[in-house]
């Protein structure tokens, strides 16, 4: 029973992650659809500036941070503008193949600044620990977690009353009316890249610190994907949610299932669970379902 | 007219002649530009299937490394263990691979788009696990080796045999694609990707039109891999994750979705281009001094190339080489209609 | 003999109710036609009949044979096939390979067969090539453009495609959703004789829903009119264009002005 | 269909006309340079620094220079394949440094009955060290699976019981520890093995497995993983409350970056050491930072003084054949054959300190090891130099 506890408890801290980093992709489709496979490299990148300014130039860890979220919010805008503006009706999977690209810069970038050695992460926040059954939770975990929860709220909100988040859905719904609207599709796209870099910066910082800073940190984008999709690619809420339920998905089975499939099954149990709900709901938990028309 | 034709007919006969001259043109260089040329053809015969799936159908998949390695590992297996010659675990493991491709495609009826895309992810992974997991068939992660079969005493993974073997599949498959759409079953597939609604107004099964996409473009694929197990000797599961589905992604993007010609200029560009960069990188080394540098410099250079490519060209490589063949043909006057055509495929 | 038969069928989207138990019987060998305002429910009534839509009630017989739980493609076996309000051609390909989709019920070659382009398969096609220049391509007038791409066709020529195709499967009714809408006179003319020619030849029975009265009063052997869903009336257009309730809710206000459109628009 | 066959002819050529032009005696080194296991790619960055060092200081060997060129396998089987067919076709090189078991499984052929070259593989893996069937490959140190033996002994020693392995879903991870159980290790030891328990290579969190070893409460843990995942495994061993103490790691579990990380988490990890570590106050070190004057080393970790040492090792040999024709190079192929012998002749090798002297008799440079343990955030000897003969 108490193993139990601590199952769920361990799942839902590094569920924690996910769900934050999941956010980021969300973001980007959500107003552009795009599937933004470079979203790793970035959270990757973003742990590095900080990393950089922190340990390499002592930079103060404020000043140090401030700086690392303008660099992201500038790369974010840069691909944005330089790439993604000149793609406008391009079919979304040569867009895939463009993020792709951009990933593949932005890790050579990395390698080439850091090379491909094991750096240990400064500590940036007042680290102290609190064990909830058994399970000693380091603080990063909760910033996370609060981060991710704070992120869902003010989307929440920034979607349902300000002008701009409005604007955003409207433009996601359909780019004509949006036009027809006079919203500025490429305002509103240069803010979500914008914005969905400083969210990926904020989980490459956080899952840095949990763990020794390396460039294969980008494989991160893969393992979220079925976060995205569980919880439907255009929700944050369902991002939000899924990253959690997927944290203890994979916790369960990992103690649970595996020792009698053997190997590694967590990840694959994550998959599975995500092709039963896909059968069910075509479209994850909180996507919105695309409506035919003839 | 008549010259047209014995024109034609020299022509071929050229092809026909660098095809068998090739592989004995490059002195030193020979094994490793046939190396080079082989893995191309294993592309090629990829990035045909999934053109058609993706391409042609609109069904973008993110498994084709995992149908890669059920060929792989089907031809391991049935040439080991029963001793099948390569000429009938070929075919088998396209068959094989096209039931495990119809399997994942059967979600197709329900999901579309990136969540199609996903449970194709979906599949990949979970195939991945069986491959590193169902130790008594596939020896988990430290794989299978096999013992080619030999042609006149040569291990068949000589890399002159195997570019004759592989090249002349490779041209088959380009024919066969071809042909598959100047009837109903292809055009099927492209009605499905420009309106799959209309297309089952008119009369088209398109539930079913979908699995067999899926079936052929994992067919093509299945024997793909099969050729690569003949061709390295081991399989692993390490050697089917993700990189190569996107590699194949990157093919037929780069190369042109939805052409036949396009597979092809894609597998090409996309095994050739990185040992371009190596090699002008190389070149350069003495001016740029990047001792550590050089691999993160040429995935930079991989990257930029991709991006800049598809923001002037998204419909890829074969657009450009058909609009430059309109204007050759523009210049000689019109009296090649029909190679345009062929061009255009 | 009734060869289409609609029987109380009800439609809703989410609340909104989109037909209330309509009914009506096409004869065989019919010229009939289906009006009413916009938003009266007609393409829905085609769509359920072509089974895009899912009745929520009531039935769709065809020959005899209930057709109300077939698949789409199932229902184009039975000898019914459509065109679009608004063309749906498939833009990717050539005009010829459009009209080809169209007989695709009848195709019956394989991949295999395919791929290897022998025999069976080689000879089906060339079939359907003959078939289509001698019966629909020539016919229609197709046969100059028939390796265009559709994309870059007049919207007209669209049209004349878009119903090519829904001929060549050969089918026993042929619905036809607004086809001369957005045509000038000329070519709402020519594009009526053909298909009253082709109805003649073939036997077909027509299911027509057009906007322009015009077309509507001179080629209809019977008219239905709906509103809202429901059956407003049927008969004759003699009948139909005295009856009271109609000229009230339709032909009263907007019969001339639909006159004009039909002029109008060119 | 022309383009295509201009496209690759064009393509063809200008591989050609690119090719560069090795030196007197060229040797091919590749390495994962970019995709995973980069961190230990030091070991790649090692021979080629040692060959230019030698150039350097010695003007290479009896006036012949090195031409060494190191390409990037990115870990994966056909890249490396290819990289191997240009090293030894186009580039002739005498000796080949490779990097991954899947890779040298896969050119066994090529190696041993083909092309004939020696071919020093930076994987320990037993399946590719067999100095009959694989007369051409040669490994520097002792299999993944003595090092599970040792780690095993010298927790027999310290009053284990009970045993557990924890590694990724590869063949790095997995294969030795199956083969160790195969080898019936534990229980000549009478040790009982309670699990052996996976994860993916990339997963950001363990935690599940780790309350897996928890339950099972094992008396020790062997991490047969690299420094990356080893942090993750001893963070969230801390996490569920689990002593670093029970854990030991293979020669790639030695770092400071661990203890530098985790702090006192860490403290009690074992990991074992075939080679010096960086910073060692021996010789070889004292190469490495004349070496520094000049040139920029990135990677300053143990495997960079592995790979040095196998430059020494390349050098020693190629000298000894060199002596033998009294200085002329013999063509390609006799001067491949007689490298391989003179390398499986070599007896006692010194390096500088960079590692035990080496004997090549049975293609594995040593077999000894010595367990370290972190204590107060540095690592301390807690073992001499065992044999593992």
């Amino acid at each position: 029973m108490s193993l139990l506890i601590q199952v769920l408890i361990g799942g839902m801290t590094i569920g924690s992650i996910y769900s934050l980093i999941a956010i980021g992709f969300v973001l980007i489709f959500k107003s552009s659809g795009v599937l933004n496979f470079a979203q790793g490299s970035m959270v990757m990148a973003g742990a590095f500036f900080a990393y950089t300014f922190v340990v390499q130039l002592h930079v103060p860890i404020i000043i140090s941070l401030i700086i690392t979220f303008l660099l992201a919010a500038i790369i974010g805008m840069l691909i944005e503008r330089i790439v993604l503006r000149n793609l406008r009706g391009v079919s979304i999977i040569s867009i895939i193949m463009v993020t792709l690209g951009i990933s593949y810069m932005i890790d050579g970038g990395a390698l080439a600044i850091w090379g491909s050695s094991n750096f240990t992460y400064p500590k940036l926040f007042p680290s102290f620990t609190l064990t909830v059954g058994g399970i000693r939770i380091a603080s990063v975990y909760l910033w996370s977690f609060l981060t991710a929860g704070g992120l869902l709220v003010v989307f929440l909100l920034f979607f349902k009353y300000s002008k701009l988040g409005l604007s955003m859905r409207a433009a996601a719904d359909n780019q004509k009316v949006a036009v027809a609207l006079g919203i500025s599709a490429n305002k509103i796209l240069s803010v979500t890249w914008i914005i969905s870099a400083l969210v990926a910066t904020a989980g490459g910082i956080l899952l840095a610190s949990i763990s020794a800073l390396h460039i294969n940190l980008s494989y991160i984008g893969l393992i979220v994907f079925p976060v995205v999709i569980l919880g439907g690619l255009d929700s944050v809420a369902g991002a939000a949610i899924g990253g959690i339920i997927v944290g203890i998905i994979e916790s369960v089975s990992g103690v649970y299932i595996a020792p009698y499939l053997g190997g590694a099954f967590q990840q694959v149990a994550a998959f599975i669970f995500l092709m039963i709900i896909l059968l069910v709901r075509p479209y994850g938990l909180f996507g919105t379902k695309e409506i035919k028309r003839l | 007219m008549i010259k047209q034709c014995a024109r034609k007919k020299w022509t071929y006969l050229i092809y026909v002649g660098i095809f068998l001259v090739f592989p004995f043109a490059f002195f030193k260089y020979t094994a490793y530009i046939l190396f080079m040329v082989n893995m191309t053809a294993i592309g090629v015969i990829g990035a045909l299937g999934l053109n058609m799936l993706t391409g042609y159908t609109g069904l973008i998949s993110l498994g084709h490394a995992g149908f890669m390695g059920v060929g792989a590992y089907s031809v391991a297996i049935l040439s080991m263990r029963l001793g099948m010659p390569a000429y009938l675990s070929l075919p088998a493991a396209g068959i094989i691979t096209a039931f495990v491709g119809i399997l994942v495609g059967t979600p197709s009826l329900r999901l579309r788009g990136f969540y199609l895309a996903m449970a194709t992810l979906a599949s990949e992974f979970i195939l991945e696990y069986v491959f590193k997991n169902w130790e008594s068939m596939t020896h988990g992660v430290q794989g299978l080796y096999i013992t080619p079969p030999q042609i006149f005493g040569i291990y068949i993974n000589n890399d002159r045999i195997f570019y004759f073997i592989a090249a002349t599949l490779a041209i088959c498959a380009v024919f066969c694609t071809r042909n598959l759409f100047r009837t109903n079953v292809g055009r099927a597939f492209i009605a499905i990707r420009d309106r799959d609604i209309a297309a089952a107004l008119i009369g088209i099964n398109v539930f079913k039109y979908k699995l067999i996409s899926f079936a052929v473009s994992s067919f093509y694929t299945g024997v793909a891999g099969g050729l690569w197990c003949y061709y390295m000797t081991i399989i692993n599961p390490e050697a089917f994750q993700l990189y190569v589905s996107i590699d194949y992604i990157a093919m037929i993007i780069v190369g042109g979705m939805g052409t036949i010609m396009g597979s092809v200029y894609g597998a090409i560009f996309v095994v050739l281009l990185p040992e371009i960069i190596q090699r002008v990188m190389e070149v350069l080394q003495p001016i740029l001094h990047i001792e550590y540098a050089f691999a993160a410099f040429k995935q930079i250079v991989f990257g930029v190339i991709i991006v800049t490519f598809l923001i002037f060209e998204p419909r890829g490589l074969a657009a450009i080489f058909s609009r430059f063949g309109e204007r050759m043909r523009k210049k000689k006057g019109g009296d090649q209609k029909q190679e345009g055509k062929l061009v255009e495929f | 003999m009734v060869h289409l038969e609609v029987k109380n069928v009800d439609l809703s989207f989410g609340g909104v109710k989109a037909l209330r138990r309509v009914n009506f019987q096409v004869e065989k060998g019919q010229m009939f036609s289906l009006i009413g305002p916009n938003g009266a429910g007609k393409t829905s009534l085609i769509n359920c009949v072509s089974k895009f839509y899912e009745p929520d009630s009531g039935h769709i017989i065809f020959d005899g044979r209930e057709i109300t739980n077939m698949r789409p493609y199932q229902v184009t076996r039975c000898g019914i096939s459509r065109t679009f309000q608004n063309i749906e051609l498939f833009s990717g390909m050539t005009v010829l390979e459009n009209i080809k989709l169209g007989r695709h019920i009848h195709l019956r070659s394989g991949s295999l067969a395919g791929m290897l382009y022998w025999g069976k398969a080689k000879k089906e096609e060339k079939a359907l090539e003959e078939f289509l220049d001698e019966e629909i391509l020539n016919f229609l007038g197709l046969s100059a453009i028939r390796n265009r791409m559709v994309a870059e066709l007049p919207y007209g020529l669209q049209k004349k495609v878009d119903l090519a195709r829904a001929l060549a499967s050969k089918p026993e009714l042929l619905i036809l959703d607004e086809p001369v809408a957005g045509m000038n006179r000329e070519e709402t003319q020519n594009l009526i004789e053909h298909i009253l020619e082709i109805k003649k030849a073939w036997g077909l029975t027509v299911f027509l829903i057009e906007h322009d009265m015009a077309v509507v009063m001179n080629v209809s052997d019977w008219i239905a009119v709906i509103n809202f869903g429901e059956n407003i009336t049927q008969g004759t257009p003699e009948t139909v264009q005295k009856d009271p309730e109609v000229i009230r809710i339709y032909l009263g206000q907007s019969y001339g002005q639909d006159m004009k459109e039909g002029e109008g628009t060119s | 269909m022309k383009k295509l066959v201009g496209f690759m002819v064009t393509v063809a050529f200008c591989l050609v006309s690119f090719s560069v032009y090795a030196g007197t005696i060229p040797v091919g080194i590749y390495g994962t340079l970019t995709g995973t296991d980069t961190d230990v790619n030091g070991m790649s960055y090692g021979p080629k620094d040692c060959l230019m060092y030698i150039n350097e200081k010695f003007g290479g060997v009896m006036g012949h220079k090195y031409a060494p060129l190191l390409l990037d396998g990115k870990n994966q089987i056909p890249e490396e394949v290819k990289i191997f067919k240009r090293l030894v076709d186009v580039e002739k090189v005498v000796v080949v440094n490779g990097w991954s078991t899947g890779g040298t499984k896969a050119l066994r052929d090529q190696i041993n009955n083909i092309v004939k070259v020696v071919f020093q593989a930076q994987s320990f893996s037993q399946d590719v060290v067999d100095p009959v069937k694989y007369p051409y490959i040669f490994i520097q140190g002792p299999t993944y699976e003595q090092q599970v033996l040792l780690g095993m002994t010298l927790a027999k020693k310290a009053g284990a019981k009970t045993f557990a392995f924890m590694h990724a879903d590869i063949e790095y991870g997995r294969a030795p520890c199956r083969n160790a159980i195969e080898m019936k290790i534990p229980q000549k030891l009478g040790l009982k093995v309670l699990g052996e328990i996976e994860y993916i290579g990339a997963a950001p969190d363990v935690t599940p497995q780790l309350l897996r070893i928890k339950k099972l409460n094992p008396d020790y843990v062997w991490i047969q993983d690299s420094v990356n995942n080893s942090i993750k495994i001893l963070r969230d061993a801390a996490k569920v409350g689990v002593p670093a103490s029970k854990f030991i790691g293979n020669c790639y579990d030695f770092s400071h970056v661990i203890y530098d990380t985790l702090g006192k988490d860490a403290e009690g990890f074992k990991a074992l050491k075939v080679n010096a570590d960086w910073n060692e106050d021996i010789p070889m070190m004292d190469e490495i930072r004349e070496f520094m004057k000049t040139h920029k080393v990135v990677k300053k970790d143990t495997y960079y003084m592995k790979g040095w040492v196998q430059g020494k090792v390349i050098h020693g040999v190629v000298s000894r054949v060199l002596k033998k024709t009294n200085g002329k190079i013999p063509p390609t192929k006799k001067f491949r054959k007689m490298i391989r012998d003179e390398w499986e002749a070599l007896v006692d090798f010194e390096t500088a300190g960079g590692i035990p002297p080496l004997t090549y008799a049975d293609h594995q440079g040593h077999q000894q090891a010595r367990l370290l343990e972190i204590q107060g955030n540095k690592y301390v000897n807690i073992s001499d130099w065992i044999s593992l003969k």
